[in-house]
């Protein structure tokens, strides 16, 4: 971990690249760019994964009393005679959760565009340590298959829920799951590892290569928020991975961190799980935000509107994503008084969310807007963001939470924030960086028909769950059937699960476009989108060690519409009469 | 599909409702400000031919109010919620004078004692039931939470209670039953295999009804002595 | 520091050695178990910052970076502090 | 500092360089402001615990050896001053001032996992483990005798946790160290680029910082 490397402009400039084999190049490779799409087919891996597991879950919850569908193709410890096992959906419910957190989301924003991102961006020829680069990818890559091996081990996996609370988590006796258990807290120890070389690497990267001229503040907001994320990777994922190898040990050496007739303390864990896992929050929305913020203003074809007041508030929401941990634990048994100091917390940290969402729309005000795919998708964040952001306050006030906390409430605000958030975000993200990753176009009508379905059919899926969560229906249940007073939401619960289906299904759409345009697409050009960050100067794709020589930034990335040039866009690295050396 | 909430049936029920609903006009007027505006806007500003966009970098006033109106909204929504919140689950929140219950959750049941003709827990004449608590209106009663193994959450949606129970740890918490009648107990926390079933039945007796149900229980416990 | 001129390391290495003997023995000594702890703490953590500012030469960085170092120490404080109020209500 | 400024002046091209200081030794820095927060879980974790239940822990002496880790912490403070030993003499241009010292530290760090696992070994024999006191063992029949606290889980949990991740990061320093050893040895190190040695430096230095405040809280508590 402390040996140098070469200073990487010696190691890249010039490299030729026909000298590395198909191997160093496509599956050992230390560029950047490669790491990127491997993590973003890994990621998206774990997203349709992830996808699959919420059918099965939502087969169960709309059609208790039915037989699942293909369920005979999966074994009798899963589905036994077409019935879900609640032992399985149990453990679904933990490895919805978990992959698409750990696996989807996360490595979809951070490791994908992370890395993709910030060198080309900031005029760097690649990331400072590319060999760490590799290695992150790689031991990534084993902790998802240690993960998905979980499923195949006798007693199923992990079933305790994504939060793992102990002492359902650290004592097989209440779950019956052993290695599944143990395979789950290896494999986040290990991801844990190779998020912690990803940020270090970002860090570095941002603070040490940025091309002359470039400033903090002619930045891209993506590159802050990339860079603001990666200092919460930094500090929140070794929190997780200690609480993770302390429950391991209590799993395996005999230790009683969490056992509380032992001395342990079971709600330790709570606090240290949350203490991530609320930084762990802004890294699964900030890189989103940031990502949306570059869309909306080529979009718009106008400045960020309040690029200053933008970066504030992703520091300020970085700084207070540490002290408001607690609003996770206001019914956990937590000291009351502790509780109030918790809500003020996040009372405030509301609020630069909220700037946000003015400044987009402020950037929006008076624009020349231009629908494109990723504009869509981008604009469709911003509204379903807002409404995730809302359903937050109820939460947020304790007495209202005492009612809703635990029940479908949650799950939607969690899901109006990441997929209405993130996972919005990541299709305007994908769409819009597509032609420079692949060199090839996507197709802009299926990309709208993409964008259309999922947008109706996504909210039709969880807009209804509020209402669930107002009916008190609690999470993780197995069978609603059991209760009297769920009876009545059995018909919702069945819309949902219809709708779920047919999001699921128009998924596949975006699947064949991603596939097909990779191959049969039309020619990218250098520029598609007009737009003026540094990555659109050089060719899609760009070469290895991405720019022929170093560039020289003259001004930030926004500047759209600009009075001084004749057309709507002004590329940071074009030199106009004025502008210094 | 409703916005409503159930109704309610505990003395602190309406202050928890009547928040959920202030909650709810405040962020629904915002929902509508903010999504009316972005349609509004996607129509007034979409792309035309030959227009440039309006070029600016901002406007500090426009900051300021729309940093100033959420934070002052969202601190007087935490102002409000607190002093409910202190009056649900402060230190000395519990009313003097609360019946005492005990709770103990296991999976997947839920096992309550009650004091017997004495008033306190933890003497002989204590009596327990499996999967019901039977308590009586108008009365505070507090319930001694505990668990025996992993952690449930004890959920009554008609009294608006919802507390977990933590292992090694004895939780109070107090309600005060506004309506006799039979309702539902749920678990609310992932506690394993049958969480889905750990469902228990709260009845709410008039005073007199309770006064009698404690005597036939008792005299039952004597009996089966 | 110029090329040729390096803190005396060598008296910082004796410092660490005496404090920890002063820990040595102040561990023994029949104090009040508050005052000895408060007393270990601090010299511990003096020990801690010698080691930083010389050895990891703190001292001789500039601002930007100390900055960075400092800026995680916050957080080391705030989890345990606020856990710890879970025993005293 | 002027090496530093140097080792920045001589990147390649006229970067905007944040913080003054050259990419490894950031990065290294950087890192080990990860490893100030898992630290802080697993320490964090030892004093909560011992507040909640002060009687699970013994008094200081009983049952851990403070004599030899005192000895232990000495060998580490001595192996912290031949490494910046190392590196004022890399500074110099002193090869074999540099050598010497890189060696030493080697050894030094290998005496301490290795009195690490003997005074493990000794705990283990005596029946304190992670689990807390083996059965039948001498210190379960000084607990039952009332001179020791009649459980210990947590604090073996506590305990073993703590330092054996300390030991196993001493343990990885060793593995760098020996790497950068061998560097040092084909003379990859000069007076004007010697950033390997810096940098495992910081790491080392860390470690030993860590060391500093295990011993003050675990051992003498």
């Amino acid at each position: 971990m402390a040996t140098s490397a070469p200073p990487m402009d010696v190691a890249h400039a010039g490299s030729p690249e026909h000298d590395l084999s198909f191997i160093r190049k496509y599956i050992f490779s230390t560029d950047h760019k490669i790491i990127g799409i491997q993590f973003l087919l890994l990621s998206l891996m774990g997203l349709f994964m992830g996808g699959l597991m919420a059918m099965m879950i939502r087969w169960q919850l709309g059609f208790p009393e039915g037989l699942m569908p293909l369920g005979n193709l999966l074994p009798e410890t899963m589905v036994s005679g077409g019935v879900l096992l609640p032992e399985f959906y149990n453990s679904l419910v933990t490895m919805h959760g978990t992959f698409m957190v750990f696996f989807a989301i996360m490595p979809l924003l951070v490791g994908v565009f992370g890395n993709y991102l910030i060198p080309l961006k900031i005029g760097a020829p690649d990331m400072a340590f590319p060999r760490l680069n590799m290695w992150s990818y790689w031991i990534a890559f084993i902790g998802m298959g240690i993960m998905l091996a979980g499923f195949f081990v006798e007693g199923g996996h992990s079933a305790a829920g994504w939060t793992q609370y102990a002492p359902l988590s650290s004592n097989p006796e209440f779950t019956g799951v052993v290695t599944g258990q143990q395979l789950w807290l290896l494999s986040i120890a290990i991801l844990g590892l190779s998020s912690i070389l990803g940020a270090t690497n970002y860090i570095t990267t941002v603070v040490n290569l940025r091309a002359p001229g470039m400033t903090w503040f002619r930045l891209p907001l993506s590159v802050w928020s990339l860079f603001i994320t990666a200092i919460l990777v930094l500090l929140a994922i070794p929190i997780l991975s200690g609480a993770a190898i302390m429950l391991l040990f209590d799993q395996t050496i005999g230790t009683s961190f969490f056992d509380a007739s032992n001395g342990g303390q079971p709600i330790l864990w709570q606090h240290l799980f949350w203490y991530f896992g609320h930084p762990e929050v802004y890294i699964l929305i900030l890189p989103a935000m940031g990502m949306v913020s570059d869309v909306i203003a080529n979009g718009s074809r106008k400045p960020v509107f309040g690029y200053h007041s933008m970066i504030y508030a992703i520091i300020s929401i970085a700084f207070l994503g540490w002290i408001v941990w607690g609003h996770h634990m206001f019914q956990s048994g937590m000291n009351p008084t502790l509780g109030m100091t918790f809500m003020i917390s996040t009372m405030f940290i509301a609020v630069p969310s909220a700037i946000k969402v003015f400044n987009w729309m402020g950037t929006m005000w008076r624009g020349n807007l231009t629908f494109h795919v990723p504009m869509l998708n981008a604009v469709a964040f911003v509204a379903m963001f807002v409404i995730g952001g809302l359903s937050g306050v109820f939460m947020a006030s304790t007495p209202v939470d005492i009612y809703i906390h635990d029940t479908y409430f949650i799950v939607a605000h969690i899901h109006y924030v990441l997929f209405g958030g993130s996972l919005f975000a990541l299709f305007a993200a994908i769409t819009f960086w597509y032609p420079k990753m692949f060199g090839r176009m996507m197709n802009e009508f299926w990309g709208r028909v993409h964008f259309a379905l999922t947008f109706v059919f996504y909210n039709m899926t969880f807009w209804p769950m509020h209402n669930l969560g107002l009916g008190g229906h609690m999470r993780r249940i197995y069978d609603p059937s059991q209760y009297e007073f769920l009876q009545p939401l059995a018909g919702t619960n069945r819309f949902i699960s219809i709708s779920a289906f047919m999001l699921m299904t128009v998924q596949m759409i975006f699947a064949l476009n991603f596939v097909i345009s990779w191959f049969k697409g039309k020619k990218a050009p250098n520029n598609p989108w007009d737009d003026n960050g540094l990555e659109w100067t050089v060719s899609s794709p760009p070469p290895h060690g991405n720019f022929a020589e170093t560039p020289t930034v003259y001004r930030g990335a926004y500047e759209f519409s600009s009075p001084l040039v004749e057309e709507d866009f002004l590329p940071q690295d074009r030199k106009l009469e004025g502008d210094g050396g | 599909m409703s916005w409503l909430l159930p109704p309610g049936n505990s003395t602190y029920a309406g202050d928890i409702d009547f928040l959920y609903y202030m909650i709810l006009v405040i962020t629904g007027i915002a929902f509508f400000v903010v999504e009316g505006g972005l349609v509004w806007f996607i129509i007034k500003y979409r792309r035309r031919p030959g227009r440039k966009a309006y070029y600016t970098h901002g406007n500090m006033t426009a900051e300021v109010v729309w940093t100033a109106i959420p934070t002052v909204t969202l601190v007087v929504i935490g102002i409000m919620s607190g002093s409910v919140w202190m009056d649900i689950r402060g230190r000395n929140s519990v009313p003097p004078g609360a019946l005492e219950v005990g709770l103990i959750g296991k999976q997947f049941e839920w096992n309550a004692t009650y004091p017997g003709a004495d008033g306190q827990l933890g003497t002989s004449d204590d009596f327990s039931t499996r999967n019901q608590l039977h308590v009586p209106v108008d009365q505070p009663v507090v319930v001694r939470l505990g668990t025996e193994d992993v952690i449930h959450s004890f959920f009554v949606p008609s009294l608006r209670v919802k507390q977990d129970a933590l292992p090694g740890k004895t939780i109070d918490v107090w309600f005060e039953a506004m309506v006799p009648g039979r309702f539902e107990i749920a678990c609310a926390e992932l506690c394993g295999l049958g969480h889905y079933r750990m469902r228990a039945i709260l009845t709410v007796h008039t005073a007199e009804e309770y006064v009698r149900w404690v005597q036939e229980q008792t005299a039952a416990a004597a009996a089966g002595e | 520091m110029a090329g040729d001129k390096h803190p005396n390391y060598f008296m910082i290495f004796v410092g660490l050695a005496v404090l920890t003997g002063i820990e040595l023995f102040i561990a023994g000594f029949s104090w009040s178990k508050t005052l000895i702890i408060v007393t270990l703490l601090a010299l511990a953590i003096w020990k801690a910052i010698m080691v930083a500012l010389y050895f990891m030469h703190l001292r001789y960085e500039g601002n930007r970076l100390r900055i960075f170092v400092l800026a995680p120490l916050p957080l080391t404080v705030i989890i345990v502090i606020a856990v710890l109020t879970e025993y005293v209500w | 500092m002027d090496h530093a400024e140097t080792a920045v002046m001589q990147a390649p091209s006229r970067r905007e360089i944040g913080a003054g200081v050259y990419s490894e030794k950031l990065g290294m820095w950087v890192f080990l402001g990860s490893e100030v927060l898992f630290f802080t879980v697993l320490i964090g974790s030892y004093i909560i615990l011992r507040f909640g239940s002060p009687e699970s822990f013994a008094d200081p002496g009983k049952i851990l050896n403070i004599p030899v880790t005192a000895v232990n912490t000495f060998l580490l403070i001595c192996s912290s001053m031949t490494m910046v030993k190392a590196f004022a003499c890399v500074q110099d241009g002193n090869q074999k001032g540099l050598k010497l010292f890189l060696v030493a530290t080697v050894l030094i760090g290998a005496t301490f996992v290795s009195v690490q696992v003997f005074e493990y070994l000794q705990l283990a024999h005596e029946g304190f483990l992670p689990s807390g006191y083996v059965d039948g063992s001498h210190f379960a029949e000084l607990a039952a005798a009332g001179d020791l606290p009649a459980k210990v889980n947590i604090y073996g949990s506590t305990f073993f946790t703590m330092t054996g991740f300390h030991g196993f990061h001493v343990t990885m320093g060793v593995v760098c160290m020996v790497y950068v050893t061998i560097k040092a040895f084909q003379g990859k190190y000069t007076a004007t680029d010697h950033r390997g040695v810096e940098v495992i430096g910081l790491y080392w230095h860390f470690v030993d910082l860590v060391w500093i405040l295990l011993f003050t809280i675990v051992y003498l508590m």
